[in-house]
C-alpha cells in the first residue's frame, strides 16, 4: 500500500517535472520576453538591459531553469517578473481559491441541474420532453464559454440587473454574497458540464434500468421515485463519477475563458495573462499546480468510485 | 533666447494658468499681473461641480473599472498609462498638469512657488508640512532624493532623459530646492509632468529602502489617496488620506480599483452600475455609452497622433518613394470613421491640437502633411525601384484600439487603401510580448501605433524621430532633421519654436518613416453618480475632487 | 361461488397481453388454488416470464395493451391503482428472479436489501428490521446470518445469492410466491437444495406458489398441477403427475422427450425448427408447423377442451 | 418504467471487428444521429461551394454598409467593417471544419502512433511514453494551445499544430489502453503463438479492434477542437484577421452586443449548431461503435 503510494508520488513529480520544462522551455522559445512588455512603450535599451540583468534573464536557459527548480522543491516559488508579486502567494493563496470556488459552484450547478435534465429524459424517453431535456444538454455542449458568458452578462447583468456581472467576493468571507457573485461565471462553466452529466445520466439510467435489479426492487413494491432516486442512481453514480473524474480535471480549460470574461483573479486568467507575458516562473507554478490538481482529483475519483462500487471494494 | 525672454515666457505662462485658477476662487482679475512669478497660494483649484454650487456630498467608495494594463506603481519605472493613472491620485508632482477647456496649463504643485533664476536655474519652494503617508516629512531632501532617482544612470529609468541636461540638484534650505540645467531648458515644466509626471514626481525614500523593488506594488506618495492593497489580475484599493495638503479634499473615502481584462465586460459592468466609471472605454463602446443616459462619457482629442511606422533598415520601405506612396494612399477619412467609429480627427502632422500655440487650426486647409491624393501616390509608387507587387511583413497584436493594444482594426481597413497602390501587406498576428519584441529589434516592415498623452511637440516627435533614439524603432535617420528639433528643445521663444518645429515636421513627413493616421479622443465614462470629475486631456483620471452623488 | 373464491387464490382469465405488434399472451386462462403449487412450463419464450410479471403488475397497461381478468384473492388486479399493487407486490405475493446475480443491487448490503420489504411493508424499525433479517437468513439456511448482512451481493456465492433472494421473497409471509426458474443459474448440486428450500418454505407458510420451469421433469416433482405454454397460449393443463405420465399434446410430449433426468438417454429427441416470433405467427395451431402430427385441420386455432382434470389444445389429442 | 431492455431496444451488433460497415448503417438507424449528420453535411457543402454560395467577397469592405441589419442586400447583416456577414460564414465554415478535423487528424495519427508502440513494446518504453502522455495531458489544452502558438506564432497552420498537440494525449492514453485489452484476448495470444508476425498481428487484429474507439473519440474531439479555435481566435492568438473565422467575428462583435447583436450572435449560433450536430453525430457513433464504453473515455 504504502508501496504503491510512493510509486504514485513518484510518478507525479515526474510527470510535474516534465510538465515544467516543457512549458520553461515553451516560454523561452517563444519571442517576446516580460521586460519588453514592462517596458512597453517607455522603451529604452539600457533600460532594457539592466531589468533583464536583474531579473536574471541573461543566465543560458539551463542556469534559469535549474535555479528556479533549485528554488521551486524548497519552497521558494520565487516573484513575478512583472509585478514583483510572490508567486506562492499569487498562485496559492489568491488565484487557486477563486478557480476551486469558480469549479465547485460549477460543478453543483451542473449536477443539480444536469442529473435531473437526463433522468427526465431517461425516464420520458422519446417524448418532447427527452427532445427538451437533450436540446438543453446539447445546446449547453455547444456554445463557447467567452460568448456564452458574454450573453449572460448583458442579459442578467445589464439587461436584467439580477447578477453582478464581475468581480469575487470570497464566498469564505461572505457565503450569499460569494454565491451571488460567482453565480454567472458558474453557469458559464457549467453549461458545457450540465451537457456532459445530463447526456450521462440518461444513457446510464437507460442502461440500469434494464438491469432485473430493478424490476426486482420494483417487485418488490418500491414506489417509481425510489426505484429510480435510490436503486438506479445508486449505480448511475459509478459510471458519472468517472466521467466527471476525466473531465474535472480539464475544467481548468473552460476556466480560463469564464476568468477573462467575468474579471475573474483565478488560475487560469493568472497562467493566460502570464503566458501571453512570458513569466516562465508563474505559468510554471500555475501549470503545475493545475497538473497537481489534476492528479488529485483522478486519486480522489479512484477512492470516490471505490467507495461507490462496492465491487471494487477489497474485502479486509 | 535672453533671460528676460526666458523668464518673460515662463511668468507670462504660470501667470496665466494661475490666475484663471485664481479667478475661479477670488473672481475675475484677482491681482494676476502682481502675482508674477511670486508665490501661489496654497488653495485648490475648485472643481467644476462646486463651482456651480451643487453641495457636496463626502464619503463612499467608488468603484471604477480599469481596462488598461498596469505594470508598476512606482511612478519612475512605470510605462503604463494605466499605472499613471492611479498613481496620479497616490503621488503629486513640483507641477502638476490643468486644463481649462481649450488648453493644458502647469500648476505649482507640492511646490508653492518656482522662480526662474535664469534661464538654467529654477528655484522651488516647497509647501510646508506635507507629510508622505508613512509620516515622512516632504522637504528638499526628498525632493533632491526623488529627483537625482530618475537620473541616476545606475537605476536605468527609462524617464532619466527627461533629466539628461540637468547638472544638479541642490537643497538651499529645508523646503527650497534648486534645479541647475547646463542649457536653457524650456521643456522643464513639461519634463517635470509631461509623459504625466513620471520623471517629476515625488517619492518616499525610506519606503523605498525598506521596500526596494516591492515599492511599486506598495507605493507611498503624498498624494489624495492613500495606497492600500494591490490583487494581482483583480483590484487595486486605495482610501482617503486624511492628511492630505488640499483642505478639504479629497471627498471619497475609498476607490476601488477593478482590474478587467476584457473590456465588453467592463462596458457591461458600467452599463450594470456595477462600477461607476471606466479607465478607458475603447471607441468601439463609444457610441453604446452615448446612447445610455446614465453616463457621462469624457473624451476630447487628446496630444497623440497614431500612425503606420516604416522600416528605413531593411525591407521595401527603405525606398521613400514607396513611403511617400503609402502616406498618401492612406484615405484618412475612413480610419477616423471605421478605425475610430468617428472619436478622433484626421492626423496631417504629429502636432495634435492640444499643444497650442504650435497645433496649426487650419491645418486641413493648408497644403502641408500627409493627406489622402491617389494620384500623388501612383506618381511616387511609378518612382519606386521595385515596380512589382509588394508585400510588407505588418505585425499587429490583438486588443481592443485604444486600450493598449492597437488592434488590428488599422491594419484591416488599410489593406483595400494599400492594394490600389500595389502594396499588399502580409498582416503577421502575434501577443503584445512578440509584436513589443519584434517592433523593438526592427523586425518588420510595417506596424501601427501611436504616441500619447503627449503635451509638447518636443516630447512628440524628438525621441521618436532623432537618429539612433530609443523609439525611433524604423531607423530613421536625418541630420537636417536632427538638427532642427535639437535647436527647437534649445530654444524658449515659442515664435521661433514654432517655426523649427514645422520645418522638422515637413522634413519628416516628407521623408514618410511614418504615414500619419489620426489624432484620438481618450474617453473616460461614469455614471452619473459621479460628480466633480475634472478633466484633463492627457489621460488622467484624478479623483481629489470627485464625490457621490 | 363462494366456496371457490375461498379455495381460489389466484386466477387469470382468458389474459392476453400484447407490445405493439408482438403478442406475448394469448387468451391465457387458469386457477391456482390456496395451498397449492402450480408450474409454468415452456420453451424461452413461451411467455411463462410475462405471466409472472404481468400476476405482479410490472406489466400494464399503458407499457402493454392487457385484456382479460387477474383475480387475486377476490380481488381484479388488471384495474387495481398502482398504489394499491404496490401494497400487494412483496408483500402478499413475493417473486424470486432467476438471476439472483443480477437481481441483486450491486451497491446495496444483504441487509438492506432485506430492510426494504420489511420497512415498507411491515413497518419494522431498524432494530426490528435487523432482528427479522436474521431471522430470515436463517430461515433459508445462512450461517453467520449477522455477518452476512453487511455483506454485498458479489461476496456471497450464487447459491446464496439465491437464497437472499429467497428470503427476500418471503420477508413479508406472502401468500403467493412466483419462483421464475429460481434454479437455472446455479450449479446442478445446489439447484436441488433451493428448490427443496423454496418447497420447503411455502409448505411451511401454507402458501401458494407458481413455479415458472422449462424442465418438465422439475415440475412434475414440485408442482401439483402443470400448464404448458407454447408461443403465448395455453396448450396443455393437467395435474403434474398425470401429465407427466400422459403426455397428450404433441408439444408435451416433445417437451418430455427432452428430458433428461427421467428419460432414457437414447430417448432424447429435440424438437425440430424453433419458437416463432412474436409478431409473425402463424395462424390456426402456434405448433404445427413443428409438428410430426400436423395435419389440414391444424390451419384451425384448436380449442382449449376440458378433460376431467385436464385441459387440452389439440385436434389430434 | 422499463422492462427489460432486450425486449424494447433493437440489438446492437456488437461484433467489433469489422464493424464499421455495420457501424454505419446503426448510426444511420438513430434518429438524432440522422439529423447530426444531415447538418454537418450541410455544412460541409456549404463550406465547399462557399465561393458559388457566397453573395459577396468575405472581405470586402464597405465603409457607408458598416453594422447594417439582415436585409435583402445583406442576407445576414454585415459587421462593423460592412462585410457581409453570410458570406463571411460560408468561408469561416470551411475553416472551422478544415481546423477541427484537421487536427483532430493530426492529433489521432501521432497518439494513435505513440498508442501503439506503448502498447505493444511495454516495458520502459511504454513507461516513458505514457509518462510524456501524462504530462501532455496534465497541461490544461487552452494553456498548451496558446503556449504552443505563442512559439510558433498566429496562423491557421500553426493552430492545427497546436491543437493536435492537446489531442495526442487523450488519443494515446485511449489506444493504449485498448490495445493492452486486446493483446490479453485468447484470439491475439493464439496467433502470437502460431508465429504471426507482430506486425501483423497489430495490422489484423489490435488496429481493427481499437478502431471504433478511436473513431468514437475523434468525433467527440472534433468539436472540441472547433472549440478551442474559436476561444484562441477570440483571445487574439488564433486566426489572423480578416480571415473570415467564427471565433473573430465573435470577438469582434462582442463590442456591438446591444446595437448590433447579430455580429457576435450570427457566427455564434452557427457554431452552436455545427456542435451540437457534431455532437449528435458523435453520440451516434458511440452507440453504434463502441456501446460498451458508454460515456466514460
Amino acid at each position: 500500500m504504502l508501496n504503491r503510494l510512493f510509486a504514485q508520488v513518484g510518478q507525479t513529480a515526474l510527470v510535474l517535472f516534465f510538465v515544467s520544462v516543457a512549458s520553461f522551455v515553451f516560454l523561452k522559445l517563444a519571442p517576446g520576453d516580460p521586460v519588453s512588455l514592462m517596458l512597453g512603450s517607455d522603451y529604452n535599451k539600457d533600460s532594457y538591459d539592466k531589468l533583464f540583468t536583474e531579473l536574471g534573464l541573461d543566465r543560458p536557459w539551463a542556469a534559469q531553469y535549474a535555479s528556479w527548480l533549485g528554488d521551486f522543491v524548497t519552497g521558494d516559488w520565487g516573484r513575478s517578473f512583472v509585478s514583483n508579486e510572490d508567486i506562492f502567494r499569487l498562485a496559492v493563496m489568491q488565484a487557486l481559491p477563486v478557480t476551486l470556488c469558480l469549479a465547485a459552484y460549477a460543478l453543483v450547478l451542473a449536477l443539480l441541474i444536469g442529473i435531473p435534465a437526463g433522468v427526465l429524459s431517461a425516464l420520458k424517453r422519446d417524448t418532447w420532453m427527452d427532445l427538451c431535456a437533450t436540446g438543453v444538454a446539447v445546446f449547453g455542449n455547444a456554445f463557447p464559454s467567452f460568448y456564452l458568458g458574454i450573453v449572460l452578462i448583458w442579459v442578467f447583468g445589464v439587461g436584467l440587473g439580477w447578477f453582478p456581472t464581475l468581480g469575487f467576493v470570497a464566498p469564505w468571507e461572505n457565503l450569499l454574497e460569494g454565491l451571488w457573485y460567482l453565480t454567472l461565471p458558474a453557469i458559464t462553466l457549467a453549461a458545457w458540464y450540465i451537457g456532459l452529466i445530463a447526456r450521462v445520466t440518461r444513457a446510464s439510467l437507460l442502461d440500469v434500468l434494464g438491469h432485473s435489479y430493478i424490476l426486482a426492487a420494483r417487485a418488490r413494491g418500491e414506489g417509481s421515485a425510489r426505484v429510480v432516486w435510490v436503486h438506479a442512481m445508486r449505480n448511475v453514480l459509478m459510471p458519472l463519477t468517472t466521467t466527471i473524474g476525466l473531465q474535472l480535471g480539464g475544467m481548468l480549460r473552460g476556466a480560463v475563458m469564464t476568468e477573462v470574461v467575468f474579471a475573474l483573479p483565478g488560475l487560469g486568467m493568472m497562467i493566460t495573462a502570464a503566458t501571453l507575458n512570458r513569466e516562465y516562473t508563474v505559468v510554471q507554478a500555475g501549470v503545475m499546480l493545475s497538473g497537481l490538481l489534476f492528479v488529485i482529483v483522478n486519486l480522489v475519483v479512484d477512492q470516490l468510485y471505490t467507495w461507490l462500487d462496492p465491487r471494487l471494494r477489497r474485502l479486509a | 533666447m535672453s533671460k528676460i525672454d526666458h523668464r518673460s515666457l515662463l511668468a507670462a505662462k504660470l501667470a496665466k494658468d494661475f490666475s484663471r485658477g485664481r479667478r475661479a476662487l477670488l473672481g475675475a482679475g484677482a491681482a494676476a499681473g502682481a502675482l508674477g512669478l511670486a508665490g501661489i497660494g496654497s488653495t485648490a483649484l475648485v472643481s467644476d461641480a462646486h463651482a456651480q454650487g451643487q453641495p457636496v456630498k463626502r464619503g463612499g467608495t467608488i468603484r471604477l473599472g480599469w481596462i488598461d494594463a498596469l505594470d508598476t506603481l512606482d511612478p519612475h519605472f512605470t510605462s503604463s498609462l494605466g499605472s499613471i493613472k492611479v498613481i496620479n491620485n497616490v503621488f503629486n508632482g513640483l507641477l502638476k498638469v490643468t486644463w481649462d477647456g481649450k488648453k493644458v496649463g502647469f500648476e505649482p504643485d507640492l511646490a508653492e512657488k518656482w522662480d526662474a533664476v535664469s534661464d538654467r536655474v529654477h528655484v522651488f519652494r516647497l509647501r510646508k508640512g506635507v507629510k508622505f503617508h508613512n509620516g515622512d516629512p516632504l522637504n528638499a531632501e526628498a525632493v533632491k532624493w526623488s529627483v537625482e532617482r530618475v537620473r541616476d544612470p545606475a537605476n536605468k529609468s527609462q524617464h532619466a532623459y527627461h533629466f539628461e541636461d540637468l547638472t544638479s540638484v541642490d537643497v538651499v534650505d529645508e523646503f527650497t530646492v534648486r534645479l541647475t540645467f547646463s542649457k536653457p531648458y524650456a521643456f522643464l515644466p513639461v519634463a517635470l509632468t509631461g509623459s504625466t509626471g513620471r520623471a517629476g514626481t515625488i517619492v518616499c525614500r525610506s519606503a523605498i529602502e525598506k521596500l526596494g523593488r516591492d515599492y511599486g506594488r506598495n507605493p507611498v506618495g503624498t498624494g489624495p489617496f492613500k495606497f492600500v492593497s494591490w490583487r494581482e489580475n483583480d483590484s487595486i484599493v486605495l482610501e482617503r488620506n486624511p492628511d492630505y495638503f488640499e483642505k478639504g479634499l479629497p471627498y471619497l473615502d475609498r476607490v476601488e480599483i477593478r482590474l478587467i481584462r476584457e473590456p465588453s465586460s467592463g462596458v457591461a459592468a458600467l452599463l450594470a452600475g456595477q462600477v461607476d466609471g471606466l479607465s478607458l472605454v475603447p471607441f468601439q463602446f463609444v457610441p453604446e455609452l452615448r446612447k445610455s443616459p446614465n453616463i457621462a462619457l469624457y473624451g476630447q482629442v487628446e496630444g497623440n497622433y497614431s500612425y503606420v511606422g516604416m522600416n528605413n533598415r531593411k525591407g521595401p520601405f527603405m525606398d521613400v518613394n514607396l513611403r511617400r506612396a503609402v502616406a498618401h494612399a492612406i484615405d484618412r477619412d475612413v480610419i477616423v470613421k471605421q478605425g475610430y467609429f468617428g472619436e478622433a480627427i484626421p492626423a496631417f502632422t504629429p502636432i495634435s491640437p492640444p499643444m497650442t500655440p504650435f497645433y496649426d487650426v487650419n491645418i486641413a486647409k493648408s497644403s502641408r502633411g500627409h493627406r489622402l491624393d491617389l494620384k500623388k501616390a501612383m506618381e511616387f509608387r511609378k518612382k519606386a525601384a521595385d515596380q512589382s507587387e509588394v508585400t510588407p511583413v505588418y505585425i499587429v497584436a490583438e486588443g481592443f484600439t485604444g486600450s493598449g493594444g492597437s488592434g488590428t482594426r488599422i491594419s484591416q481597413l488599410l489593406g483595400p487603401m494599400l492594394a490600389k497602390i500595389g502594396v499588399k501587406p502580409k498582416v503577421e498576428l502575434s501577443d503584445r510580448a512578440a509584436w513589443l519584441k519584434r517592433r523593438n529589434t526592427g523586425d518588420f516592415d510595417m506596424f501601427d501605433e501611436a504616441w500619447i498623452a503627449d503635451l509638447d511637440p518636443h516630447e512628440t516627435i524628438t525621441p521618436e524621430w532623432s537618429t539612433g533614439r530609443q523609439w525611433n524603432f524604423v531607423g530613421y535617420s536625418n541630420p537636417e532633421f536632427d538638427k532642427l528639433v535639437a535647436e527647437a528643445s534649445d530654444t524658449l521663444d515659442t515664435k521661433r519654436r514654432i517655426v523649427l518645429y514645422n520645418r522638422a515636421v515637413d522634413v519628416l513627413l516628407d521623408d514618410a518613416p511614418l504615414a500619419m493616421l489620426a489624432h484620438r479622443k481618450v474617453f473616460k465614462a461614469f455614471t452619473r453618480r459621479v460628480r466633480g470629475f475634472q478633466y484633463i486631456p492627457v489621460d488622467l483620471l484624478n479623483l481629489h475632487t470627485v464625490s457621490l452623488g | 361461488m363462494d366456496t371457490l373464491a375461498d379455495t381460489t387464490l389466484l386466477s387469470l382469465d382468458a389474459l392476453s397481453l400484447a407490445r405493439g405488434r408482438a403478442d406475448v399472451l394469448d387468451n391465457v386462462t387458469f386457477t391456482l388454488g390456496r395451498g397449492q403449487t402450480v408450474g409454468l412450463i415452456g420453451e424461452s419464450g413461451a411467455g411463462k416470464s410475462t405471466i409472472a410479471l404481468a400476476i405482479i403488475g410490472l406489466l400494464r397497461a399503458p407499457q402493454v395493451a392487457l385484456r382479460g381478468s387477474i383475480r387475486f384473492d377476490g380481488v381484479e388486479l388488471t384495474t387495481l391503482p398502482e398504489s394499491e399493487y404496490r401494497r400487494l407486490r412483496g408483500n402478499r405475493i413475493g417473486l424470486i428472479f432467476q438471476d439472483a446475480t443480477a437481481a441483486l443491487n450491486p451497491c446495496f448490503t444483504v441487509g438492506a436489501h432485506l430492510a426494504e420489504p420489511l420497512s415498507r411493508h411491515l413497518g419494522l424499525q431498524a432494530r426490528e428490521r435487523r432482528q427479522r433479517s436474521i431471522e430470515l437468513l436463517e430461515s433459508v439456511g445462512i450461517g453467520e446470518a449477522a455477518l452476512r448482512l453487511d455483506a454485498f451481493p458479489h461476496e456471497l456465492s450464487g447459491g446464496m445469492q439465491q437464497r437472499v433472494m429467497i428470503a427476500m421473497a418471503l420477508a413479508c409471509d406472502p401468500q403467493l410466491l412466483i419462483a421464475d426458474e429460481p434454479t437455472s443459474a446455479l450449479d446442478v448440486t445446489i439447484q436441488a437444495q433451493i428448490m427443496e428450500l423454496i418447497l420447503e418454505r411455502v409448505r411451511a407458510r401454507a402458501a401458494s406458489a407458481i413455479f415458472v420451469l422449462h424442465d418438465l421433469a422439475l415440475a412434475a416433482q414440485v408442482c401439483d398441477r402443470v400448464v404448458v405454454l407454447y408461443a403465448g397460449q395455453v396448450v396443455e393443463e393437467a395435474p403434474a403427475a398425470e401429465l407427466f405420465a400422459d403426455p397428450r399434446h404433441p408439444y408435451t410430449r416433445a417437451l418430455r422427450a427432452c428430458s433428461i433426468e427421467l428419460g432414457e438417454r437414447d430417448a432424447l429427441v429435440p424438437i425440430p425448427g424453433a419458437v416463432p416470433g412474436l409478431e409473425d405467427l402463424p395462424g390456426g395451431c402456434r405448433f404445427a408447423p413443428r409438428c410430426e402430427r400436423a395435419s389440414a385441420r391444424c390451419a384451425q386455432t384448436p380449442p382449449l377442451v376440458t378433460d376431467g382434470t385436464r385441459r387440452i389444445a389439440c385436434w389430434h389429442a | 418504467m422499463s422492462a427489460p431492455r432486450s425486449m424494447q431496444v433493437p440489438a446492437v451488433p456488437a461484433t467489433r471487428s469489422g464493424a464499421l460497415a455495420e457501424g454505419w448503417s446503426a448510426v444511420w438507424a438513430q434518429r438524432s444521429a440522422r439529423w447530426g449528420m444531415g447538418i454537418v453535411l450541410a455544412y460541409v457543402l456549404a463550406a465547399l461551394f462557399a465561393p458559388w454560395l457566397a453573395t459577396h467577397d468575405p472581405v470586402a469592405q464597405a465603409v457607408e454598409a458598416a453594422m447594417q441589419a439582415p436585409s435583402t442586400a445583406h442576407w445576414l447583416g454585415t459587421d462593423s467593417f460592412g462585410q457581409d456577414i453570410y458570406s463571411r460564414l460560408l468561408y469561416g465554415a470551411r475553416l472551422a471544419l478544415a481546423i477541427g478535423f484537421g487536427s483532430v487528424l493530426l492529433g489521432m495519427v501521432a497518439g494513435v502512433a505513440l498508442g501503439l508502440i506503448a502498447g505493444l513494446a511495454g516495458g520502459r518504453i511504454e513507461w516513458a511514453i505514457m509518462r510524456v502522455v501524462d504530462g501532455l495531458l496534465a497541461f490544461p489544452e487552452l494553456i498548451l494551445a496558446m503556449a504552443f502558438l505563442a512559439v510558433l506564432g498566429p496562423g491557421v497552420d500553426n493552430l492545427v499544430y497546436a491543437l493536435a498537440l492537446s489531442f495526442v494525449g487523450p488519443f494515446a492514453r485511449t489506444v493504449r489502453s485498448d490495445v493492452l485489452q486486446v493483446r490479453a484476448q485468447p484470439y491475439v495470444e493464439a496467433a502470437r503463438l502460431m508465429g504471426v508476425p507482430m506486425r501483423e498481428i497489430v495490422l489484423r487484429h489490435v488496429l481493427l479492434n481499437v478502431a471504433p474507439g478511436i473513431v468514437v473519440q475523434a468525433g467527440i474531439r472534433v468539436s472540441i477542437a472547433i472549440l478551442l479555435e474559436s476561444g484562441l481566435s477570440f483571445l487574439g492568438v488564433g486566426v489572423v484577421p480578416p480571415t473570415p473565422d467564427w471565433g473573430l467575428m465573435i470577438a469582434e462583435g462582442r463590442a456591438f452586443i446591444t446595437m448590433a447583436p447579430w455580429i457576435s450572435g450570427i457566427p455564434g449560433l452557427a457554431l452552436a449548431i455545427l456542435l451540437v450536430a457534431l455532437n449528435l453525430l458523435a453520440d451516434g457513433l458511440r452507440d453504434a461503435l463502441d456501446p460498451r464504453s458508454g460515456e466514460t473515455r
